[in-house]
Order: C-alpha cells, then sequence, then structure tokens
C-alpha cells in the first residue's frame, strides 16, 4: 500500500515534481466545450483548489483524470510519465482517488462491503472482514472514525463522506480528488475535514480540492487555480491571494450582488405550520416537530446543510408527502394532508428541488409544460377536452416574458438548457398570483445571469404581496433575500433570526444545532 | 329458355361431377387438432392415413396439423382450393366450421371425426374403445393387490367417463371391493401433468393404471415403481415390456379405407352422407385390444413408427397380435373366480370369452348391459337392457366403483 | 392425516420443484446484477429441447444436460447483448425471447415429438439416509442428483453472493452500476456473466424436465414454468437460500392440484401458483417502505457511463 | 460522439418522426431476411416463399380478407395497449382481458334475456366492462400496493385463461354439445354479420378503426390523455403536478382492457359462435398485440397499420403450412425475430450518423 509508504518527511517543496499532470486537456459534449485546452497539476503535500461557478468544466477535468472521460485532444501525466486512463479502474491503480459530489456509495450495503467493492487485495472469501480490519486501522490514523459494519444508509452525509476518503485511501490514493466536498457538511464538519485534509498533506498526499466557496478555498489550500467556461483563468497561490480577486476571476467582473429590495411590510400569515412530522423515503423521521409561520410579503428563508429535512419539509407543504402530525394551514385554511393539485389550486406555487425530474416533463413540450399544474382547469380544458389555442396563447405570453429561449414552443422541454427550464418553471409556477411560493435550490447550479434574474423575480413575488418560502444551502443567497431566517438541523427548526441582525457564524453555528435562539 | 338451358347445363355438369369422382382420382385432405407427432390420437390418423394413402394408386393424401379449432373452415377452404374432393377433420372442435364448409362446398365430401352433424356431403365416424377398456379392467380386477386401480384422464367429456365406467364394470366383475381412482388433467397432451397425476394416485396406494391421455407417460410412471398399467392409443409396450399388460388400439385405417373406397365405387356422393355414421367397434376391427397390434404393415416402408422400432429395416413379419403380455398370463391365469354366467374361470379365460363375444359380428355381450348403478346408486340401465347410442354418447354418470372427482355427474 | 400424505407430497415437491429452483437461482442471479430476463420460458423450453435431442443422440443424460446449459447461456448471452449493450428494454426482450424460444424448439423437436428418451437421468437412494423413518422415504429416495445439486447450488450462490467479493461486486452492479463502474468494476461484463449463469440455470431446469422429470420431448413443455420462475424470484425476496423453500412449495402446489382434485375444482388448483404470486406481491407492498422486499436498485434499468 | 472511420456517430435527443418510421421499416425488413435464413435452413428457397406468402395473400380476396380478420383482434388489443404503454403501464395482459370480453360476451349471449336487437350492443358492452375490471386490478395493485404489472398482468392471463376453462368444463358446458367442453352455440342474434363471401365481421373491424381514432384524440386532446403521457414520461412530475396516479392509470387500464375484451367480444360473436377453450379462442393475439402496439411506437392510427402487417404474419403463417409444408411453429420463430430486430432498433433511433466535416480531429 502506497500510504504506508509515505511515513517519511512530508515533502512540500514546491518545485517537487508534480503527482499529476493535465496537459491541454480539451474535452466537449454535444454543443458546449466543457474543458479547452487546460493544464492542471498537483504536487505532494500540496492541496490544489479548483475553483470556478457551477458549469465552469471543474468536475469534467478530475473526471477526465479518474478515467470516466477520455479527453478529445491533451494527455495526463502521472508522476511524469504519459498515461491513457481509460477507466476509473486504471486511474485507481495510478494512485489516483476521488470523492464525487453525489457520493459513489451502495446505499443497502455496510461500510465495509462499500470498501471492498473493487479492492485489490481483499480476500475472496468473507472480503468484509478483512477489509474492516484494515478500515479500522486507516481511520485511526488518519481521524476519520468510522463502524465498518454500518449499512451505509444509516450514516449522515459527513460520515459518508468519510467513508468516501476511506475507501480512496484504501485503494493506496496518492492523490486525492474531492469535488465540492463542503456542500454536503456543517461548518462544523467542514473544520473536521480541513482537519483530515492537512493530516494528509503531511502524510505526503496530493489533493485536489474542487469548490465554488471562496472563504473555504482559500482557507485549506496552497495553490488555487481558478476555472470559467470551460478555461483556467489562472493558478495563484493561496497565500497570495484574496476573495475580491478571486471572486473576479472567478465571475469575470466585480461581483455585487446588490438586490433592490424594499423593506418589508409583512400582512397576515400566508402559511402556518404548526408541530408537523415528517417521515422520509425510508420511513425514518424527517422533520421532527416543526412550527413557523410565513406572513404575505415576506421571505422566508430556510437555511441549513441539505439533508436536514428540508426537503420532506418542502414536499410535506406541497401535498407531495404525508404529515404523520401536526397541522398545516394556508391562508387561514387547515389545509393538512391536502392533495398537491388543491393546494395548487389554492394558490401554492412549488419551485421544486429536482427541477429536471420532477419540475419538468422531459418529453412533452415547452407550451404542454407551462400547463403543466393547470391543465384541468378552464381556459385550458373543458369537460375533460384540452383547448389547444389557450394553451398556445398564455404559452407565447409567458415565453415572451419570462426571457425563455427556445425555438418553437412545440420543443421538447428536455432540449432546453437549465437556466431557461428554471426559467419555465418559475412562469409557470408564479403566474396566476400564487399565495405561497415554495422555492427550493431556486439557484441551484445557475449562471451568474440567470440567478439574478430568478433571485429578482422572487423578491417582485414578495412586494405583490405572496410568502415565500426559501430553501437554499447558499446561505449568502438566503441572508441576500430573507426577511428571517430559520435553520433546520436533524429534522428541527434550531432557531429563527431576522436578517438585518443575523450573523454568519451565529448561524453556522445553529446549522450545526449548537444552540437555540428564540427569535 | 335461357333458364332452362342454364339448368340442363348446370344438371349435366353435376352429374359429370359425380361420376367422375367416382372414376377418377381422389385427393383427401387431413386437417389434425394437434401435432403428427403425439403419441395419441393425431399420430393414429396420419398413420392411418399413410397406409390408405400406400394402398391404392387412385388416392392422394394431404394433411395439415395442429389447426386451431376456429381456424378450420380457413383451412378447409385452402385444401379445396388446392383440388382436394375429400376432406375430414379430425376432432370434436371442428364441427362448426366442418359443417359451415359442408354447406359452402356441395360438391367435396366431408367426414367429421367423433362428432354428430351430418349432411348428404358430411359424414360422421368415430372408432370406440369402451369395449377393449371393459377387457382391460377386467385384466385389472385380477391385478390389484391393494384393490385401487388408478386412471388418469384428459377430459371429463361423456368419451372418457364411457371408457371409465366400461374399465370399471371390469374391474368390479372380477373384483367387486376394487375401485378405480381418477384424476384429471385437462389436458389431451401434458406429459407433466400425466406424471404428477400418476404419482398422485401412487401416493394414494394404486398399483395398476390405465389412462386416456395422448402420451405413454403413465406406463413409464408406472414402470418406474414396478406397477403394470395398460396402453393406450398406440402401441406402449415397447416403453416397458415387462409392465404393459395390454392396451387399447386403434385403427382408424380400417374406417379409411371402407369409406374412401365406397366413394371411389361411386357408392358414397355428395348426396347421400346424411345417415351415414361409423361408430366401429371391436367387431369391424376399427379397435383392439392388445399391448403388440396384431397386423404389422411392413412391405411398406415403414408406415409406423413403432413397426420400424421393433423391426427395424422393415423386414417385418406378420405376427399375431399380443393380447396379454405374457408375463402376466399366469396371474391372470391363476386368478379365478365365481361368474354369475359362466361359473368358476379364470380372468384369463374370460377376457377371451368376452373378446369374442365382442369380435362376433353379431355382438352378443355389452359392459353396460343392465343392471347397471351408477355410484350413487341410481339405476341407469334396467337388468337385461342395453345403452342406446345416444345414451352412449352422452352418458355423464360414474358406474359404481368410481373414486374421485367426476365434474358433471348428474 | 396420515404420514404417507406427507411424505409424497413433499417427495413430488422435490421432483417438482427442480426446474423451478434451478431457473430461480439463475434469474436471482440476472436480477441482482440489475437484469430482468422474462425470457426464462424460452430459455428453459430449449434446454428442454437441447437437453433431449442430444441425450438422445449421444445415448447419455449428462451430454443432454451440458447441451441444455450451454444452449440457456447462448439464449442469455443473446438477451445479454440486447439489453446491456444495446440496453434495448428488458422487458420486451425478454418475452422477444420467450416467443423466439417456444417458436424455435417446437420447430426443431418436430422429429423427436412423443419418444421416450432412450437413458434417461436416473433417480437415486442415498444410501443409508433412505433408511430413516418418514425422513427418508421423503427426502432421500426417488430424486434425481438434480435435486441435491440444486439445494447445494442454492447455498454455494448464496455465499458467493453475500460472503465474497464476487457477490459485493455483483449487488453493487445491481444497485448502483455507476458506484461500480467507478470503482473498476466492469459493469458489462458482470451483469453479462450473471445474465449468462442465469441462462445456464435455466437450461439446465429445462433440461432436467425432458431428461430427468419426464424423459421426452414436447413441444411447449415448460408449460409456463418460466413465469412462475419470474414470480418466484420476487417470492423469494432475491435469496438464493429462500428460493429452495418458494421453489418446493410450488413444486408442493402442483403436486397437490392432482391429489385434491376431488375436493377442489382443478382449474382453481392450477391458477393458484399464479394467484399466489400476485397476492404475494401485493401483500409484501402492505407494512410501508420498511418492510418492502425491496428489489435491486437499478433493476431493470440499462447503465450507461457518465449519463446524467 | 464517436468517430468510426469517416463516419461521426452522435447522440440526438429526440429521434425526428421520419427517423422512427425509417428505422422501423428497416427494422422489419431485417427481420424478414432473417427469417429467409430460417426459410433456407428448411429447404424452401425464401424467394419462393415469399413470393408464394404474397401471391396467397394479398394476391386474392380470400387473402386480403383473412389478413384483416386476423387484424381485427390485433388492432383493438394493439390499441388499447398503446394507450397503457404511454402512460409507462406494461400491460402484458391483453390476452387475459381479451378472455374476459369473450366470457361476457358470452354469457349474454347465452343467459341474459334481452330484445334481440340489443343482444349484440349488449355483448359488446358487457364485454368492455369485464375487460375493464379485469385491467384495472393490476392497476390498483400497482397504485396502491406496489404491486409491479408487468407479473400481475401476466399472471393474470393464466388466471383468466383457467377460469375459461372452468367456464366450459363446468357451468357453461352446453348441453347439446354431448358433453364435450363447449357451450351451445349463441343464437342467431348474438352473431355478428360478415361481410359477404368473407370471414370479416365487420362491426369489430369498425369498432376498432373506430377506437384507434378515438384513442388518438384522447392521448393528443384530452385532459386523460395530457395526464397520461405526464404519467408516462415522468411519474415525479405528475406527482408534483398533483395528477392523481390511480384515477389516470385505472382509466387508461379500463380502455385498454376494455377494447382488449372487444377483440374477445369479436372473436366469440364473429368467428367462434360460442365459448370453447382458451387456446382456441385466441392465437396469442393479445401477446402479438404488444408487438403490435410497440411496433407503431406508441401511436394509436400507426397500430392499425401495424396490426395489418401481423394479421398478414398470421395469415402468411397458415399459408406456409398449407402450400411450402412448413410447420407451424415458423410464426412464432417470425414474430420473436421481428421483436429482437425491432428492440434492437431503438438505440439506432437515437443516433445519428454522418460524413466526418473537413477540419474535425480524430482520436
Amino acid at each position: 500500500m502506497r500510504a504506508d509508504a509515505g511515513t517519511g518527511r512530508p515533502d512540500r517543496r514546491p518545485d517537487s515534481p508534480p503527482l499529476v499532470r493535465l496537459e491541454e486537456v480539451t474535452k466537449s459534449f454535444p454543443g458546449v466545450v466543457a474543458n479547452d485546452r487546460v493544464t492542471f497539476d498537483v504536487r505532494p503535500g500540496e492541496v490544489h483548489a479548483l475553483l470556478g461557478e457551477n458549469g465552469a468544466g471543474k468536475t469534467t477535468l478530475v473526471n477526465v483524470l479518474y478515467g470516466l472521460y477520455r479527453p478529445d485532444s491533451g494527455f495526463v501525466l502521472v508522476r511524469g510519465r504519459r498515461v491513457t486512463i481509460r477507466s476509473p479502474r486504471e486511474a485507481i491503480a495510478l494512485g489516483i482517488g476521488m470523492v464525487h459530489q453525489h457520493f459513489k456509495l451502495v446505499l443497502p450495503h455496510t461500510v465495509a462491503e462499500n470498501a471492498a467493492l473493487g479492492l485489490k487485495g481483499t480476500p475472496f472469501w468473507a472480503p468484509a472482514r478483512g477489509v474492516g480490519r484494515r478500515l479500522r486501522e486507516l481511520s485511526e490514523r488518519y481521524g476519520l472514525p468510522v463502524d465498518p459494519d454500518r449499512r451505509v444508509w444509516e450514516l449522515s452525509a459527513g460520515e459518508q463522506q468519510r467513508v468516501e476518503i476511506l475507501k480512496a485511501l484504501l485503494r493506496g490514493a496518492e492523490v486525492l480528488i474531492l469535488d465540492e466536498p463542503t456542500s454536503v457538511l456543517t461548518p462544523q464538519e467542514t473544520g473536521e475535514l480541513f482537519k483530515v485534509l492537512s493530516r494528509m498533506r503531511e502524510e505526503g498526499h496530493g489533493v485536489i480540492f474542487i469548490s465554488h466557496k471562496l472563504t473555504e478555498v482559500l482557507e485549506v489550500a496552497d495553490r488555487i487555480t481558478v476555472m470559467r467556461r470551460g478555461r483556467v483563468v489562472g493558478t495563484v497561490a493561496a497565500a497570495g491571494a484574496d476573495k475580491p480577486m478571486l471572486a473576479r476571476m472567478m465571475v469575470g467582473r466585480e461581483v455585487v450582488f446588490r438586490l433592490t429590495k424594499r423593506a418589508c411590510t409583512p400582512g397576515d400569515a400566508a402559511l402556518n405550520v404548526e408541530g408537523i412530522h415528517v417521515r422520509n423515503d425510508r420511513g425514518l423521521p424527517a422533520v421532527r416537530g416543526v412550527s413557523f409561520s410565513v406572513c404575505r410579503g415576506e421571505i422566508f428563508g430556510i437555511a441549513g446543510v441539505a439533508g436536514n429535512g428540508q426537503r420532506e419539509l418542502v414536499e410535506a407543504l406541497a401535498g407531495l408527502r404525508r404529515i404523520e402530525r401536526g397541522r398545516v394551514c394556508i391562508l387561514g385554511d387547515d389545509v393538512t394532508n391536502r392533495s398537491p393539485r388543491l393546494l395548487s389550486d389554492i394558490g401554492v406555487a412549488h419551485v421544486p428541488e429536482e427541477r429536471i425530474r420532477m419540475g419538468i416533463v422531459p418529453g412533452l413540450s415547452v407550451e404542454e409544460n407551462l400547463i403543466l399544474k393547470r391543465h384541468h382547469r378552464p381556459p385550458f380544458c373543458r369537460a375533460g377536452l384540452l383547448h389547444p389555442a389557450s394553451v398556445r396563447r398564455f404559452a407565447q405570453t409567458a415565453i415572451e416574458e419570462h426571457g425563455i429561449v427556445t425555438s418553437n414552443p412545440k420543443t421538447p422541454a428536455k432540449l432546453l438548457s437549465g437556466g431557461n427550464i428554471q426559467k419555465l418553471i418559475l412562469a409557470r409556477e408564479l403566474s396566476g398570483q400564487p399565495a405561497l411560493v415554495l422555492a427550493a435550490h431556486p439557484t441551484y447550479g445557475l449562471d451568474v445571469g440567470a440567478t439574478e434574474q430568478i433571485r429578482e423575480l422572487l423578491l417582485r413575488q414578495r412586494e405583490a404581496g405572496a410568502g415565500v418560502l426559501l430553501v437554499s444551502e447558499d446561505l449568502e443567497e438566503v441572508m441576500e433575500l430573507a426577511d428571517r431566517i430559520a435553520v433546520m438541523f436533524r429534522g428541527e427548526i434550531t432557531g429563527v433570526v431576522s436578517a438585518g441582525e443575523a450573523k454568519r457564524e451565529e448561524i453556522g453555528m445553529m446549522m450545526a444545532g449548537e444552540e437555540r435562539v428564540r427569535g | 329458355m335461357n333458364m332452362r338451358k342454364l339448368v340442363l347445363v348446370v344438371a349435366a355438369l353435376t352429374l359429370v361431377g359425380l361420376l367422375g369422382l367416382g372414376a377418377e382420382k381422389i385427393k383427401a385432405g387431413f386437417i389434425y387438432v394437434g401435432p403428427i407427432g403425439d403419441y395419441g390420437w393425431t399420430h393414429a390418423h396420419d398413420v392411418a392415413r399413410r397406409i390408405v394413402d400406400e394402398k391404392y394408386d387412385w388416392l392422394e393424401t394431404v394433411y395439415i396439423e395442429s389447426v386451431p379449432e376456429g381456424e378450420v373452415e380457413t383451412y378447409i377452404d385452402q385444401l379445396v382450393r388446392q383440388g382436394c374432393n375429400v376432406i375430414f377433420t379430425t376432432s370434436f372442435g371442428f364441427i362448426d366450421g366442418t359443417f359451415a364448409a359442408a354447406q359452402r362446398y356441395p360438391n367435396v365430401i366431408f367426414a367429421h371425426a367423433s362428432g354428430f352433424k351430418r349432411a348428404p356431403n358430411m359424414a360422421t365416424y368415430m372408432a370406440d374403445f369402451y369395449q377393449v377398456y371393459y377387457l382391460n379392467g377386467l385384466m385389472a380386477g385380477a391385478l390389484t393387490k391393494t384393490g385401487k386401480v388408478g386412471y388418469v384422464g384428459a377430459f371429463p367429456i361423456p368419451e372418457v367417463k364411457r371408457h371409465i365406467s366400461a374399465f370399471t364394470i371390469g374391474v368390479r366383475e372380477v373384483n367387486p371391493t376394487a375401485e378405480v381412482h381418477v384424476r384429471w388433467i385437462y389436458e389431451w397432451y401434458n406429459p407433466a401433468a400425466a406424471k404428477e397425476a400418476t404419482e398422485a394416485l401412487i401416493a394414494e396406494g394404486c398399483d395398476v393404471f390405465a389412462f386416456t391421455e395422448d402420451s405413454p407417460t403413465v406406463v413409464q410412471v408406472a414402470a418406474e415403481r414396478g406397477l403394470p398399467s395398460f396402453g393406450h392409443y398406440s402401441p406402449m409396450y415397447e416403453f416397458a415390456p415387462d409392465y404393459v399388460v395390454s392396451g387399447q388400439l386403434v385403427h382408424w385405417e380400417v374406417i379409411y379405407d371402407d369409406f374412401l373406397v365406397k366413394i371411389h365405387e361411386g357408392i358414397y356422393t355428395t348426396r347421400n352422407l346424411a345417415h351415414v355414421d361409423y361408430w366401429w367397434l371391436l367387431a369391424q376391427g376399427a379397435v383392439e385390444c392388445a399391448a403388440v397390434p396384431a397386423v404389422v404393415y411392413c412391405e411398406t416402408a415403414c408406415v409406423s413408427d413403432t413397426s420400424c422400432a421393433c423391426c427395424c429395416g422393415c423386414c417385418c413379419e406378420i405376427s399375431p397380435s399380443m393380447v396379454v403380455n405374457p408375463v402376466y398370463e399366469r396371474a391372470l391365469k391363476d386368478y379365478t373366480i365365481n361368474h354369475p354366467a359362466f361359473g368358476t374361470i379364470s380372468v384369463y379365460d374370460l377376457v377371451f370369452l368376452r373378446h369374442n363375444q365382442f369380435a362376433d359380428p353379431g355382438i352378443t355381450f355389452d359392459p353396460f348391459e343392465g343392471p347397471v348403478y351408477d355410484r350413487k346408486g341410481n339405476l341407469v340401465v334396467p337388468a337385461g337392457m342395453w345403452m342406446s347410442y345416444d345414451h352412449l354418447i352422452t352418458m355423464e354418470w360414474a358406474a359404481a366403483g368410481v373414486a374421485g372427482p367426476w365434474p358433471g355427474e348428474p | 392425516m396420515d404420514l404417507g400424505w406427507l411424505v409424497s407430497t413433499v417427495s413430488r415437491a422435490l421432483a417438482f420443484g427442480v426446474p423451478l429452483l434451478w431457473g430461480t437461482l439463475g434469474e436471482i442471479y440476472a436480477e441482482r446484477s440489475g437484469v430482468v430476463n422474462l425470457g426464462v420460458e424460452g430459455m428453459m423450453i430449449l434446454g428442454a429441447y437441447a437437453g433431449f435431442a442430444v441425450a438422445q443422440t449421444l445415448g447419455h443424460p449428462g451430454w443432454g444436460l451440458l447441451a441444455a446449459a450451454a444452449v440457456g447461456v447462448v439464449a442469455a448471452v443473446w438477451h445479454a447483448f440486447l439489453t446491456v449493450t444495446l440496453r434495448a428494454n428488458q422487458y420486451v426482450s425478454g418475452l422477444a425471447l420467450t416467443l423466439f424460444g417456444l417458436g424455435l424448439a417446437g420447430l426443431l423437436g418436430r422429429g423427436w415429438e412423443g419418444r421416450p428418451l432412450r437413458v434417461p437421468l436416473g433417480t437415486i437412494t442415498v444410501p443409508s439416509l433412505a433408511e430413516i423413518p418418514v425422513l427418508g422415504p421423503m427426502l432421500f429416495v426417488d430424486q434425481t442428483i438434480l435435486t441435491y445439486l440444486g439445494i447445494l447450488l442454492a447455498v454455494v450462490l448464496w455465499v458467493v453472493l453475500f460472503r465474497t467479493r464476487w457477490g459485493i461486486a455483483i449487488r453493487s452492479v445491481g444497485e448502483s452500476p455507476a458506484t461500480a463502474d467507478s470503482l473498476g468494476i466492469n459493469v458489462t461484463v458482470v451483469r453479462y456473466l450473471c445474465v449468462a449463469l442465469g441462462g445456464l440455470l435455466a437450461g439446465v431446469g429445462g433440461g432436467y424436465l425432458s431428461v430427468a422429470y419426464r424423459p421426452s420431448w414436447t413441444e411447449g413443455m415448460t408449460a409456463g414454468m418460466g413465469w412462475i420462475v419470474i414470480a418466484l424470484t420476487i417470492f423469494a425476496s432475491w435469496d438464493p437460500l429462500q428460493a429452495i423453500w418458494g421453489a418446493f412449495f410450488f413444486g408442493a402446489l402442483y403436486h397437490l392440484s392432482f391429489r385434491l382434485q376431488a375436493y377442489v375444482s382443478p382449474e382453481l388448483l392450477k391458477l393458484m401458483p399464479y394467484a399466489f404470486a400476485i397476492l404475494v406481491l401485493a401483500v409484501s407492498g402492505f407494512g410501508g417502505a420498511r418492510w418492502r422486499r425491496r428489489a435491486p436498485g437499478s433493476l431493470g434499468v440499462p447503465y450507461v457511463r457518465g449519463e446524467r | 460522439m464517436k468517430r468510426i472511420g469517416p463516419f461521426i456517430v452522435e447522440r440526438r435527443l429526440a429521434p425526428p418522426r421520419h427517423v422512427v418510421f425509417g428505422v422501423s421499416v428497416l427494422a422489419v425488413v431485417v427481420a424478414l431476411l432473417l427469417a429467409a435464413l430460417v426459410f433456407w435452413a428448411y429447404g424452401v428457397s425464401p424467394w419462393r416463399a415469399y413470393a408464394e406468402i404474397g401471391r396467397g395473400t394479398l394476391g386474392t380476396v380470400d387473402g386480403l380478407s383473412d389478413i384483416v380478420r386476423r387484424a381485427i383482434p390485433l388492432i383493438l388489443c394493439g390499441v388499447g395497449l398503446t394507450l397503457a404503454f404511454r402512460a409507462q403501464f406494461w400491460n402484458i395482459g391483453a390476452e387475459g382481458q381479451l378472455l374476459a370480453g369473450a366470457v361476457a360476451a358470452s354469457g349474454v349471449a347465452l343467459f341474459v334475456p334481452v330484445p334481440d336487437g340489443l343482444r349484440l350492443p349488449l355483448m359488446f358492452l358487457a364485454g368492455f366492462g369485464a375487460g375493464a375490471l379485469w385491467a384495472v386490478i393490476p392497476a390498483l395493485l400497482r397504485v396502491k400496493l406496489q404491486v409491479n404489472e408487468v407479473i400481475s398482468t401476466l399472471m393474470m392471463n393464466y388466471i383468466m385463461a383457467y377460469i375459461v376453462e372452468w367456464l366450459v368444463h363446468g357451468p357453461w358446458k352446453g348441453p347439446t354439445m354431448r358433453g364435450f367442453a363447449y357451450t351451445d352455440m349463441f343464437p342467431t342474434a348474438a352473431r355478428l354479420p360478415l361481410i359477404a363471401g368473407t370471414r370479416v365481421h365487420w362491426p369489430t373491424l369498425g369498432v376498432g378503426v373506430v377506437a384507434a381514432l378515438v384513442v388518438g384524440l384522447i392521448l393528443s386532446r384530452t385532459r386523460l390523455g395530457y395526464e397520461v403521457r405526464v404519467v408516462g414520461q415522468s411519474p415525479d412530475a405528475a406527482r408534483y403536478a398533483g395528477i392523481s396516479f390511480t384515477v389516470v392509470l385505472s382509466l387508461a387500464m379500463v380502455i385498454s382492457g376494455g377494447l382488449a375484451a372487444l377483440a374477445g367480444v369479436g372473436e366469440v360473436a364473429g368467428i367462434h359462435w360460442r365459448l370453447r377453450s382458451p387456446s382456441h379462442i385466441s392465437m396469442g393475439y393479445g401477446y402479438t398485440a404488444i408487438i403490435v402496439a410497440w411496433l407503431a411506437r406508441g401511436s394509436p392510427i400507426a397500430a392499425i397499420l401495424t396490426a395489418l402487417l401481423f394479421g398478414l404474419i398470421f395469415a402468411a403463417g397458415d399459408l406456409m403450412k398449407t402450400t411450402l409444408g412448413l410447420p407451424f411453429q415458423i410464426t412464432g420463430v417470425f414474430n420473436g425475430l421481428i421483436l429482437f430486430s425491432l428492440i434492437s432498433s431503438d438505440l439506432l433511433m437515437y443516433w445519428r450518423i454522418r460524413w466526418r466535416r473537413r477540419g474535425e480531429a480524430w482520436t
């Protein structure tokens, strides 16, 4: 095992030869060049951050390194030798490990079984037992506590990430790629991860750290490479970099997220939630006794690390998930466990978290998607028959108003770009004066322009008197848009603060479940 | 004027047609419900077809196998188009289609096996086994030690019920306390079901077997356990030479021969068949009680698979039929009963005595000679009476001594 | 009720359950790797045909079973090619395989129809164990070697699936092929192998019918067993050990449909396995997510690398 | 994107209609070529075989009428299946639903006292109802208890076949059938009229064509059709839009099963005039209809054409048996081959092959 060999002095000389080097790598997909002549390397004993917005091509680049994609041109050098990496198996053999953004874990299996999967040198019989022993050794050495016999689906996101890191170490990874590792972690867990990373640095590993969060990158990295639209903007030493500089490189212009936001004039309650309990897909309690209210003309933000019950909460409020106990009132009416259709009919708009899987019907046309929620009501449907002319008229207006870029209203929705799909969903949901907007991660994965446009739209709804429930992992976004902020942790609301007096640290503690603030 | 001329021409043509039919070649089409490779009904018809085909120069035959019952008319159309002037349809289910086709093709002769609808150009024919089953029953009654005889039936239809009751009457005649246990497989041809049904009967203690099903399954399964059985339809002796006691064999060629020759000779025409109904039994030689058939046509290159198997190269000698397997001769001769009509008699002798009564053209005995009681105790045939043909072909009751399910029992 | 009933029912259940058991074990492996193969009926009938034809020609049942296995593998690899390589719809491909298999076997088997096999696979009596009262005649008499091999195989396959490296790979491919792929497991190869194993076992199951259970060739002799296998796979929760008793339970049902004819309408008894399959599925649908017998996570879904 | 020699192979997200059509035709042609191999292996010249088939089926009135007669049940079952398949509900149970229709129609024909004029309409109505009822069970099992519909519909085919067996052997056995397992003949008022000189029961044919048009309209122009498409394409979006799976799948299956059942009504009232053993009522029409619907790519109108194609294959199978002396099993082989080449061609539709442009890189 290579990890065992590297117990000598950590090698931190900046001029030591790189462990891996990607040279002039180009990779394109139909209609988009994801990587355009990208050169990137990582040396032993350093954390090299890859910074960029969503869609900048970071993940594609490391997928090339990990053998998931073949580059169209360019090549990869490992320890100075030119190699062709055809599959992850070959990448692993070359000492490259990767922790994907979406963990590659087999949920019903145990930790040890996951670790043993595809691992060279595991015993044929009872592989889990042998691997379990090695797992314990490694977790002690790197400070990654995890029980090998537990089923992965029982673990928290942080623990699952540890399993992924252990899997890579077990395979003798000298280079570890971490794709957006902190997106699922609480600030506290992030701190622990950073400790592990410095341990790895000391042991002589090279770490590629992918992120779009400036603070983290500055905190953990030795060098930072910034990517934008498939190209490398530049590589800088972390010691000499600061936030504005990185942000400029990342976005290509000065970033001023200054939304004109008038003072909040809260009206009557749009939504009242009283002590609701909801289970997740596995039947375990996910939302435990949550109560809050959202007024008309107010944006109520819910911050928190993903997987703490936000998804279940939103789905329950949209009528998609059964509420076991508690009560939900919208505009004063008890609508607990009413159907999604009834909720939509009384004015609940829902911008779902998974926009392609849930928000649109990929094979149906743009205009058909625009009437998804109201296809059963006049003017679109009378006596069971659809009315194509009204559909067309409505679609044309919506397409123009929201600037949805499509060649034709009959185009299948799946051919639209991500931003346009989200615009389509908002155009549909926000038409007809909703009383309550449930927006789950509305700007996730969108480019800056679309993000701004969508935030604008939400603010307009607030001004028009709708209550907006905004769930986002992006703390900046929540702090910027919301009038009040609640933090969810393990299915409970750990506290509610008003946006004006909120401090990052305080919210961070709440996200870790540390402190309860009455608000 | 014109009209009359037309009528005359048509009449003349019809006459020529009818005469021509008598003198010229006959092309006979056979429509089978199953594959010719089964070991029962369709196979037997096809063997018979080949025999008559070989025998007569003036006869040409074609066949179509595995015809679904609802599709028979389509195939009749095609056969007529190919020039067939005699068509045999060999399944009861073809009854409606054949009858309809007979109306549509008045110049074609039809014969339908096992049915009851006739027309001037449509006859019916059947070779029936109930006498043979009775003879087998006599032997089975003598051979059972447990007093339980097993019977695997295909479908609970009158034909099979008649056979089972005749068989049971035979069993009871020599063994008044024995029972015949019946299991149905609801298929004419399903070896797996036949096997499982036999196993079920064995598990119930049956030690002699008879059946109505188109495969030698029952014979083989019984033989594996060392139990005797009776073959059905085709000679099954070779499958278990030590265990096939006797069996029921059919000779459709006897009926086909008679029918086709009579057409050839102009006796049967498209106008006089409304009352032609072959119901041929032992006396006419259409069926036979034997483990191995008597006649083997060997000069005609292997007409029967079975004869091929036993005398390859087709240098067969004509052997007498094996009515009773010699292995069981001793046992049957040793089993004597006190018979009300014949006094003390061995079952072996009784079998031949009855056989001769059936084979006598005058037929002096019938298995269902009254008094016959069904198993519920009702008198179904009064003392001294025989059953009418209509009663025979519609009988639903079970003779006393039958045990097991009997769907449709009155 | 006397012991005789029990003895004969269990004994017959073992004999009739063998093809179900072999077929089910194979289907479990195929489905564990994420590929539904509705072509079991087709593979079994082809196996039955090939088994009979070869055993009859070469005069030894062993060759017949080998041929049955080989033919099953060929048919299954064809299914794998369509569904794994060409990513065709697994349900339709399986149905096509069944249609094709039934047709082809019937076509090729015409010459063999009805003829009994010269040298069937004999039954064995396990020495000394057969002497045990009740249990002896119940379990150790009148069975072919395939009964015991099948049970042994079930145990071996269970161990392989849950206690070896290969098992982890197979289950991972069925649950989450992307994960397995990212760790260097060749998803295509694993699926091909598992589907091929499924074909091999289904072929042997079919071969058993024509070489041992009812040593003759009959068109359509599998008579819907392939579909019972599909139901059994679910019934057994994709677990080889549970397949043992599932197969023998359905075997017992078939036997009882003849035993109980006097008391229950035979059609009712014959439709029981089918109704029972639906019933079991429905009952396991009650009781919420935790109780549900889970199908492999990506069952029926073709794997495309890098597809998002 | 892949490069093969001078070609570029690219994925496409939505194949245009002409590509779908072209690829489907290509698939059938490939299947015919494969079948030619089977003919050849059987010692029959493929040319002769196809010529005979062409002459015997398309060349005569009898042949043509036979194609249409065989196509009638396929149209009805196939059209119903397109609807179910559009909802991604894998109804493999058309065979059982067809039999359910046959049973209900026979019940009305034989045992329900109604005026003669109403008898046939009532038979169709009862048949539709029975098929719908039989088909709605798997829909509800799937929605309420997550029972895989492929399994449940498949198993229900066998169950219905045994029910028919039971009826003809037991309670419905015809008194005039001398103990054989058939019901009595239907009274004349319960028999469908035929096109003169053929065995085409035209009312059922009419119902089939109308059904195709109506289902086509349902899919494109009604709320139900819209919801069926949403449910089929994206179950999550359907849930999100508040579409009731219970209602949509039940209605789709009511129509799908009802239409399959009408095919059964047509068979017993137009061809058999009685209820008989299930394997003789349907020549596996319910299963063949799966291929019909699959080849029609979810379009009920196209299903009429594909049903006629399979009517032709059935008729050709009959012909091969009589004129070419080929065994009947060849039809099954044929159908299997077509299905195989169809599903393999699916992938083809999603790839575009074009010449490599100058300047595009080699790898």
